[in-house]
């Protein structure tokens, strides 16, 4: 009963001025999950670690012994509100475009004296164990909630990374002759029953960025966008991106640039 | 050691991007980037990110090439389809099932020809089609595979082209998103054939 | 010791809703890690009290899922009133932390 | 065995018949204060109530649950529960294809309202059943969720 009132809603609408919104609404598994996604999200376990990564960032640490409190996301030393909204973007200090995640690295490394093996051995989360840099992360992008995004493209290398980002995603290779885009640059599509969102077109690349950092449901672990893309690698079956590498930062910002303009709702909660 | 650090993490000044025109264009740089910045695990080796013919075709003309490039292109491909021996092309349908349900292998912690858990490696089949009717999580990415044989018969010639889609994708469609199954080694033949039953069977589920 | 919980509580006219996120791995005894299997650890217990007195009781499975959300109701409570919530594990390791109510907007 | 006794709880009404392999003298409300173990250990929602002494329910439209009809995902299902009958002392969660039904026992006193948001692990898709003590009496209500198969399962 409630299906056949959901269908005929999105006939109603299919025609209308919004057909993003009917491609949303088309699929009722889709709809059930958006509904539930909501109930989610009002207690996200990813608080959790925001708290943690606060005081990651505020107190004394690595060989070193100072904090985070100078490391400079782009604002200026020390700045967190509203930074992760504004990156990826150009760093001088380092010639390249980074991240959020990889700026935290370059930052443990050059101010608290962390070693970037030791930091890359292993940089994601599991059942026990939540690296630094992602509760970090975490809290700095909570910084951001409620923010537009908005990566900068002022620097010609922000320009260029937006572009190499672009190939990388368009780029078909390994044994299932995979991109990105062979996934994620389709409209409306599904993998079992987990929405593709078509993230090469501004209307739906936010969901590329939104909910990230995110508490994922499987394992019960909080994951950043390092994860998420380095993992896309591994079931895309080519070899694996190393931790805050460039390339990562070059496809983040493709991702995000598309995404301009869109509301961050700051860390979410994922599949 | 710390050369590699500031490799990773100030590499990028060095390299410059070339005038790029759509997704379809010049990659050598972001390809440079690629291949220093991944590193090789296990059975995903470098060469993964080397692309042959049908895949730098594919992502020049973005997925799109010429009609006399295609067609060249997938008479190469079908050549590659390496027929049963035996002439057999359908094996067993309920083991296609599961084949079809399975989506590892090929990555990172998975071993040649066997997923991570020392199982066959899975062809991922739900994961783009709805095909069994009991199985209502399946993707949508490729054409729904319900009803295959019932819908197109089931003859010689349908159990040939359902086989040699399994076995190279790329051999009807030269940009398809479907893996070439056979040509990348991910599959066996039995399990192509068993794939084959599951489609052409007419007991299989899929026909009911 | 284990990481400290995060508590909402927020009262609409006398009725105060309780929010509670608690960091707990909750581990079913069946998941396996390096082809051991992880023991089972699980929050079992958990009392939630409003200015001293207990209002919200729960014995609990380790089918809740991994770091446990709970959310209940407590009528009569008004900003200002102090929220006490405690948990126990299987392991005997337990964890208090308290938030004071707040007025919702 | 436990299949037909699956099928006594999804038959609801029929519940109040295994009164009689109970003892009719326990009285509803949880015995102990200590943590059930042979609740919690039991292998079937079944054995588990009556291993909390709940031997005599009867189905009830008050009590609302709400869960997905189709889960994301297994790993963390949302389900709010609310029992409009009055005199409301407990809510208890059974989920009944789990490998250990027995999910947990709320109970609400000095104000509390009967009211619980929880988040579970379903093995698979599964009736959610929900008993409820008031007034003396238990009071049972399911709902179905549904755990597919979500992302790439590799």
């Amino acid at each position: 009963m409630r299906q056949a009132l959901v269908l005929g809603f999105v006939a109603a609408f299919a025609a209308g001025p919004w057909p993003q919104a009917a491609a949303q609404t088309e699929d009722p598994v889709a709809a059930e999950f958006d509904k539930f996604r909501a109930v989610l999200e009002q207690d996200n376990p990813a608080e959790l670690w925001e708290v943690k990564g606060e005081q990651l960032w505020k107190t004394p640490g690595g060989p070193n012994k100072v904090s985070l409190e100078k490391c400079d996301l782009g604002l200026g030393s020390g700045v967190v509100k509203g930074a992760y909204a504004q990156m990826p973007r150009y760093f001088a200090d380092v010639g390249r475009v980074m991240d959020a995640e990889a700026r935290i690295v370059h930052c443990m490394i050059t101010l608290q004296g962390f070693k970037y093996e030791d930091l890359a051995k292993a940089p994601f989360s599991s059942a026990t164990r939540t690296p630094d840099p992602v509760s970090i992360t975490t809290y700095v992008a909570a910084q951001s909630a409620g923010m537009k995004l908005a990566p900068s493209q002022g620097h010609p290398k922000e320009k260029e990374a937006y572009t190499l980002g672009k190939e990388i995603f368009f780029y078909r290779a390994g044994p299932w002759d995979f991109s990105c885009a062979n996934c994620h640059g389709l409209d409306g599509k599904r993998i079992r029953t987990q929405p593709l969102p078509n993230f090469a077109k501004p209307e739906t690349a936010l969901a590329s960025v939104q909910g990230w950092p995110g508490y994922r449901m499987t394992g019960g672990v909080m994951h950043s966008l390092q994860w998420r893309l380095s993992d896309c690698f591994r079931q895309q079956r080519f070899p694996k991106p190393d931790y805050a590498s460039e390339t990562l930062s070059l496809l983040m910002t493709y991702l995000t640039v598309n995404a301009s303009g869109q509301t961050y709702k700051g860390p979410g909660i994922k599949r | 050691m710390k050369l590699k650090t500031l490799a990773l993490l100030a590499g990028g000044a060095t390299i410059l991007a070339s005038c790029a025109t759509g997704p379809g264009g010049s990659h050598g740089d972001a390809l440079r980037l690629m291949q220093r910045d991944f590193k090789p695990v296990g059975i995903a080796t470098m060469d993964r990110l080397k692309q042959d013919k049908v895949q730098a075709a594919c992502n020049k003309y973005d997925d799109n090439p010429p009609k006399a490039l295609a067609d060249e292109l997938q008479k190469e491909q079908y050549a590659t389809v390496k027929w049963p021996a035996d002439g057999k092309l359908l094996g067993d349908w309920k083991s296609g099932e599961k084949i079809a349900q399975r989506g590892r292998g090929m990555a990172w912690n998975d071993k040649p020809g066997k997923t991570s858990r020392g199982e066959p490696n899975g062809g991922s089949c739900y994961n783009c089609h709805q095909i069994g009717p009991a199985t209502t999580s399946f993707g949508t990415i490729g054409p729904s595979l319900y009803q295959f044989g019932k819908l197109r018969g089931y003859g010689p010639d349908i159990q040939r082209y359902a086989y040699a889609k399994i076995y190279n994708a790329k051999a009807y469609s030269v940009c398809s998103g479907m893996p070439r199954f056979g040509h990348s080694g991910t599959l066996t033949e039995q399990q192509m054939k068993d794939l084959t039953a599951l489609l052409m069977d007419p007991a299989s589920p899929v026909n009911q | 010791m284990a990481d400290p919980m995060k508590i909402r509580a927020t009262v609409q006219g006398d009725v105060a809703d309780v929010r509670v996120l608690m960091a707990h791995p909750m581990e079913t005894g069946q998941r396996k890690q390096a082809g051991k299997a992880v023991p089972l650890h699980f929050i079992q217990s958990i009392t939630a009290q409003l200015n001293g007195k207990t209002v919200f009781s729960a014995d609990i499975s380790q089918a809740i899922s991994r770091n446990p959300v709970f959310a209940f109701k407590v009528k009569g409570a008004k900003a200002g009133d102090k929220i006490v919530i405690t948990w126990k594990d299987n392991k005997g390791e337990t964890r208090t932390d308290e938030t004071t109510v707040r007025a919702g907007s | 065995m436990q299949q037909t006794r699956r099928s006594v709880i999804k038959a609801g009404g029929a519940l109040g018949l295994l009164a009689v392999l109970g003892s009719a003298l326990l009285k509803p409300g949880r015995a102990l204060a200590a943590w059930n173990k042979g609740a919690f250990e039991a292998k079937s929602a079944i054995d588990a109530m009556r291993a909390l002494g709940i031997t005599n329910t009867e189905e009830s439209k008050d009590i609302v649950i709400r869960a997905p009809d189709i889960a994301e995902n297994g790993a963390v299902v949302p389900i709010d529960v609310t029992s409009n009958i009055p005199g409301t002392t407990s809510i208890s969660v059974f989920i009944e294809k789990n490998p250990f039904p027995y999910t947990g026992t709320f109970d609400f006193a000095a104000g509390a309202v009967p009211f619980v948001h929880l988040r579970a692990k379903l093995g698979e898709s599964t009736p959610v059943r929900v008993v409820v003590a008031a007034g003396g009496k238990y009071y049972t209500t399911a709902k179905e969720v549904k755990v597919t198969i979500g992302g790439c399962g590799g």
